[in-house]
């Protein structure tokens, strides 16, 4: 046993430090998929997989010409909105469906069947309902993120042992108390997953959503350029997606990540 | 730290015709009665399995009775109780946090400043002899050292009524005796009202006012055995005495009594007769 | 006046683009918010929400909404062409004929080019049956190139600006150009709702002026408005197999040889339209008989010019 | 305690008997979903929304002619094999990187990139390399089921504490029987989430998927549906998926659900 | 069903010169030497945190000693040995199990045949004293059964090295009375090596040939007591004896001198010296 108290304390925090400038082998994910790019380009005509100094060539140009930002600015602002949506909603709906077995039972169905549905029939009734445009566009977003992010968080959730719930109730916790500090920390892992796939989710709804009308925006820049064959454009507005999901692992799920790590590899 | 200059008292706690089972199965109570007083330092004895944790869930309000009721100052009991302390048998710290935020938690849910409640915590945690773990992960920690922490964390709060399953069931004997007499200071100090599971009937002798021995479901009380050692205790006087011994040779025979204990013909007869019951209401 | 205009994104639809860049929608004081659709069934959900006032759209799916009650009008020609057979330049696919046995690319199942495909160019000219004697395969236009180069499909079902930017390429050659069959054939027209039409025919009006007069500048000699097209479109630079550069514009100068545009709706192209929505019936993309007696106003047009 | 060694077994048994009839609240989840379409439904124009019974009496056409059936088929066939190679895939990657922090912190990225990647993107490449037909379908359903359920897979590993692992390893469990008798089982809710989530994802990718050059299938029915504004058909599609969607619900979903079921909430 | 015919015999267990710590940080030994003879009883004791868990984990395999070497008939261990059987001092159970399919975990993996196996399992799972619980969740189970239900899975297997962690801690008095006649029955008919950890002194002693005292990390063995108390042991005869009596104190008074060391200066000095160096290579 250490006699000095703060010793094993600072110890403990040299030791995480130290940790920071660790290897990772999250360094060559993004390395290894360029290279294979590369590669694989080298035995397709450039029209249907253009290389990756092409891309980066059109999207020289796409940025000098300015025309990027307002595609940029666009589904930035929508996965910003149906995605910040889904996180509140699928939370609500996740817990409350990890605490209340009816209301668990009654939506799981739901949930697999909503999630099946592509955004493609959604459209014609959120059109006419909510118009052309930004709501719209976060509302399909919502639907095809939230369906998965309920189910996952909801897994989580469940997982959750009565005994931890029940130390911090007789420790005084009230219910916002149990959710923030009890239900929340606990199912952090799985709270992270469902925002990991209810981002990508989202992003994938946005280009079929962008389709309605927006006529700006990664999502259309994609689509449009699939269907008119242009396969620069296509890359360019995947390799965006790729540099959000890049940014959002970084700045989001990492460092929540990073929060339960310690304790729960230990 | 604790406001060592008032006695905060205990809590009188009624336990009134209970009857309790697990989904109707397994009949834990009949119709148990107990009365303790304030402030009272009660130690419960009984074999593995004969609802000693039932009893404590119960009186925490984690569990409903079916019949009877249980009351604290007249008031059924609710677990978020502020007057309520319970030292879980299954260690059940919050693996996010560290070792010294496992103790400060209950505090911090009350609302109590960082620097107050990280003092406080600190005492308890130096009082159960874990200084210098305090950065710790829960996982890094040996067994009996997640009870100590276990058991800071319920002392911290300075309850009235303090629930306590086996809390020193995973420490040696050193340790143990150490945790012992500083129970025993803490409960002079505050004066709460003990309910203190063990199966180690020197501690149980040791520490209590009253010992409860429960017998195997749903027997309910077995014996009620009234302590009469003169208090303060001290260790080796206290455990070496004549009456000590007394009591501790009447506990051992009712422990083994009460383990010897099997359903009579006729309980199972009666539990046949249920069992036909479901049987043809299927 | 506002009025919201929504178009199919084609490089055929060109008017509408020339219209709002050169600014003749502004010189008829009009406030026209323009918004681009990539197919025409979003175009008509977009018209059934009430968020169009007006579209550029091809007449397919006009006819094929109004028989299931949604009842737009169409009033004005944009383009004729755009559409042919193409085959890779090795193969010995060389006219329709040779189609018999082969795989095909098409579109989607449905959409007024796959009416067009099936009814006119398999029903009446190659006098195949599709799915029997040819297996059509329906994939996003962009995916046609490719398809064909890698030997998935034999032929395409192609259009402008893709036919020209194939050939250029120098590895895929028409076999049959609709346009050399059908001159003049009308494929994208203006089409209105009956409320806009009700509410806000002066503004028809105006944007069917502006719409001729996008058509006559285009018109006005073989590069107008090239540049403009290819920078809207993005068209991209195409190598030959030589190694010539094409630039964009210069691929919009070879498309305009099987595409052209013209805004008045003569009797011909009446006829036509009701050619499609008989082969559209014998499809049965519809479930009734239309006549275009009424599902066209030529009215509006003939105000305009006065 | 009971003495009669029988008794207790038997009790629980019949217990779990009377259990099988009771009230679920997942009766309601497709009722009250037809019910809310009903009475939108009055609110739209029929080539919008039909009503339910106008989408019955369609599909009601469809099985009378005997149209329905090669849809049917396709769509059947291509969702097996998709999501059943999704299924072992993910299995696979989601078990190894639970064990593999390398593979894990490797994967993770990519992971998420490919989950937001649409499926119009793959095809074309798709197309070259495998040609057209079931190949193409079910890689394209293939990838759009099989990340979200790695990483959904992957957190239950992460969550199976290693003390357990350790008592069947000095019980002498072998590695694979670790994976049959431990993960698998402690893993199952996240398993289980998985599924659901990778169900639903592959009929979302199906319909994407059935425009490259299927010519039958309920996702082409739900494009041609949309293409030529027959709203009757896409709900039929739409119908067909949710029913899919049910059957697996209770047949593969719920069953093994119910496995878990009792330990968990216990 | 132990084949009570033959003694199966227990294994030479070797610890050579073992030095372990925990990522660096803290270290746990520093040199530890161990020789225990087939079938040995050995006892381990020491205060809470002091490192027998982590003792154990290095001799079933769990944790690679960072040098020195543990042997068992000259060969490394591996936990996956069939040889080796380890009742956890937390609760291990696999709660999608029922508690006999827990025992018969163990057997299922070698491939026994199911009859054969539940057999086995019963008859271990009736000497813990289950008998009629076959069938209960473990989530169902109180905290003592789930310890002999622990208990019941290592010892089915029927190990030549048996390693036991505080296996009676959560049991009364009488069931752990007859848990320790029944184990040293066991022992007796098959003549495993078993190292047992407690915190029960009087346990130790009556069940051992040496007891071993741990002392603070990194101090290693603080003493080996052999015990000369005659077998076959018999409860009241053997822990009344005046020998017990010798062993007790001798043993309480080391447990009170290893929970009294602390760190001395030096080490103090010692431990601030590698934290400057960490801090200097930062
Ligand atoms: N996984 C771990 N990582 C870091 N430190 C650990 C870990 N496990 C245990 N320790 C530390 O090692 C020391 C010894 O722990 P161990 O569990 O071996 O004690 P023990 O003798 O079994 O104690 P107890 O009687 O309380 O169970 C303790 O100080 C503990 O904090
Ligand atoms: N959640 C539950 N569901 C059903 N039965 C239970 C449950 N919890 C406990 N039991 C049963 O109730 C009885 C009493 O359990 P309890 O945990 O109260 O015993 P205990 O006196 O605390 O025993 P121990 O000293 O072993 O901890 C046991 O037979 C047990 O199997
Ligand atoms: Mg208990
Ligand atoms: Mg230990």
């Amino acid at each position: 046993m250490l006699g000095n108290p703060q010793a094993a304390a600072d110890v403990n925090k040299l030791n995480r430090k130290v940790r920071r400038f660790e290897f990772s082998w999250s360094w060559f994910s993004i390395p290894s998929l360029l290279v294979v790019w590369m590669i694989t380009a080298t035995q397709f005509p450039a029209y249907i997989l253009p290389q990756v100094w092409h891309v980066a060539q059109e999207g020289y140009e796409w940025v000098v010409s300015g025309d990027i930002w307002p595609h940029l600015q666009g589904s930035f602002l929508e996965i910003i909105g149906g995605f910040g949506l889904a996180i509140v909603l699928s939370l609500i709906c996740g817990f409350v469906a990890g605490f209340n077995k009816g209301f668990r039972e009654y939506i799981v169905p739901l949930n697999g069947l909503f999630m099946a549905i592509p955004p493609i029939a959604w459209a014609p009734l959120m059109l006419i309902v909510f118009g052309i445009g930004y709501t719209t566009i976060i509302l399909v977003v919502l639907i095809s993120a939230v369906n998965p992010m309920i189910l996952t968080i909801m897994e989580g959730v469940l997982q959750i042992t009565s005994q931890e719930v029940r130390a911090a109730r007789v420790l005084g916790a009230k219910r916002w108390q149990l959710f923030v500090h009890v239900y929340l920390p606990a199912s952090l892992p799985f709270v992270t997953a469902a925002l990991r796939i209810g981002f990508s989710q989202a992003w994938r709804a946005l280009v079929a959503a962008e389709m309605i009308g927006a006529a700006a925006g990664v999502g259309w820049m994609v689509q449009v350029g699939g269907e008119i064959g242009n396969a620069r454009q296509v890359l360019l507005g995947i390799v965006m997606i790729g540099g959000f999901s890049y940014l959002f692992e970084r700045l989001l799920f990492r460092p929540i990540e990073k929060k339960y790590e310690v304790w729960r590899l230990a | 730290m604790p406001s060592e200059s008032e006695r905060i008292g205990g809590e009188n706690l009624r336990i009134d015709d209970l009857w309790f089972s697990y989904g109707g199965k397994l009949s834990i109570y009949e119709g148990l009665n107990l009365d303790v007083r304030p402030g009272e330092f009660l130690g419960v004895i009984g074999p593995s399995g004969c609802g000693k944790t039932t009893l404590l869930n119960l009186l925490a309000g984690f569990y409903e009775p079916e019949e009877g009721a249980v009351t604290l100052r007249g008031q059924p009991i609710k677990p978020e109780d502020p007057h309520l302390g319970y030292v879980f048998q299954q260690p059940t710290l919050f693996p996010w946090l560290s070792a010294i935020e496992n103790v400060e938690f209950g505090l911090r849910m009350q609302g109590m400043g960082e620097a107050e409640r990280r003092e406080r915590a600190q005492h308890y945690f130096n009082l159960v002899g874990l200084m210098g773990f305090e950065d710790y992960l829960i996982v890094r920690l040996s067994g009996g050292m997640q009870q100590r922490v276990n058991l800071a964390r319920a002392l911290a709060m300075e309850p009235t009524l303090l629930l306590m399953d086996e809390p020193f069931g995973a420490l040696d004997a050193i340790t143990r005796e150490t945790m012992n007499d500083e129970l025993l200071r803490i409960w002079d100090t505050l004066g709460q009202t003990v309910l203190f599971i063990t199966h180690d009937i020197d501690e149980a002798i040791y520490l209590s006012d009253r010992i409860c021995v429960l017998s195997r479901p749903p027997g309910g009380i077995f014996r009620m055995l009234d302590s009469e050692l003169p208090r303060p205790r001290h260790g080796p006087t206290t455990r070496t005495g004549e009456r000590f011994w007394g009591y501790k040779k009447s506990l051992i025979n009712d422990i083994a009594e009460v383990t010897a204990q099997r359903p009579t013909s006729e309980e199972e007869i009666a539990l046949l007769k249920r069992r036909k019951k479901i049987e043809e209401s299927d | 006046e506002e009025i919201r205009i929504g178009w199919v994104y084609a490089m055929a639809n060109a008017p509408v683009l020339i219209a709002d860049k050169q600014g003749y929608f502004k010189e008829q004081d009009l406030d026209v918010e323009l918004l681009s659709f990539t197919s025409g069934p979003l175009v008509k959900q977009a018209m059934v929400a009430g968020e169009l006032d007006l579209a550029y759209i091809g007449a397919p799916p006009i006819y094929h909404w109004y028989s299931r009650g949604l009842e737009s009008k169409i009033l004005a020609k944009v383009n004729y062409g755009q559409a042919a057979v193409t085959s890779r330049a090795d193969s010995n696919i060389n006219s329709l004929a040779d189609l018999k046995g082969a795989k095909m690319a098409g579109v989607r199942k449905g959409s007024g080019m796959d009416v067009l495909l099936r009814g006119y160019v398999f029903g009446e000219k190659a006098k195949l049956t599709p799915d029997k004697d040819t297996q059509i395969i329906s994939m996003p236009s962009g995916n046609m190139g490719p398809s064909l180069q890698s030997k998935v499909v034999d032929a395409a079902f192609m259009w402008e600006p893709f036919i020209s930017q194939f050939v250029l390429r120098g590895n895929t050659k028409v076999i049959f150009d609709i346009n050399e069959a059908e001159p003049r054939y009308p494929w994208y027209v203006i089409s209105a709702l009956p409320d806009t039409m009700k509410n806000k025919p002066d503004a028809i009006i105006k944007v069917l002026k502006a719409h001729k007069k996008a058509v006559d500048f285009l018109n006005s000699s073989d590069d107008a408005g090239n540049d403009i097209i290819a920078s809207a479109f993005r068209l991209s630079e195409v190598t030959g197999p030589d190694g010539t550069v094409y630039s964009g514009t210069e691929v919009v100068k070879r498309a305009r040889s099987r595409l052209g545009w013209e805004w008045s709706l003569n009797d011909n192209d009446v006829a036509f339209i009701q050619r499609l929505m008989n082969w559209s019936y014998d499809l049965g993309y519809i479930k009734k008989r239309l006549s275009t007696d009424d599902l066209i106003d030529r009215s509006f047009a003939a105000k305009a010019i006065q």
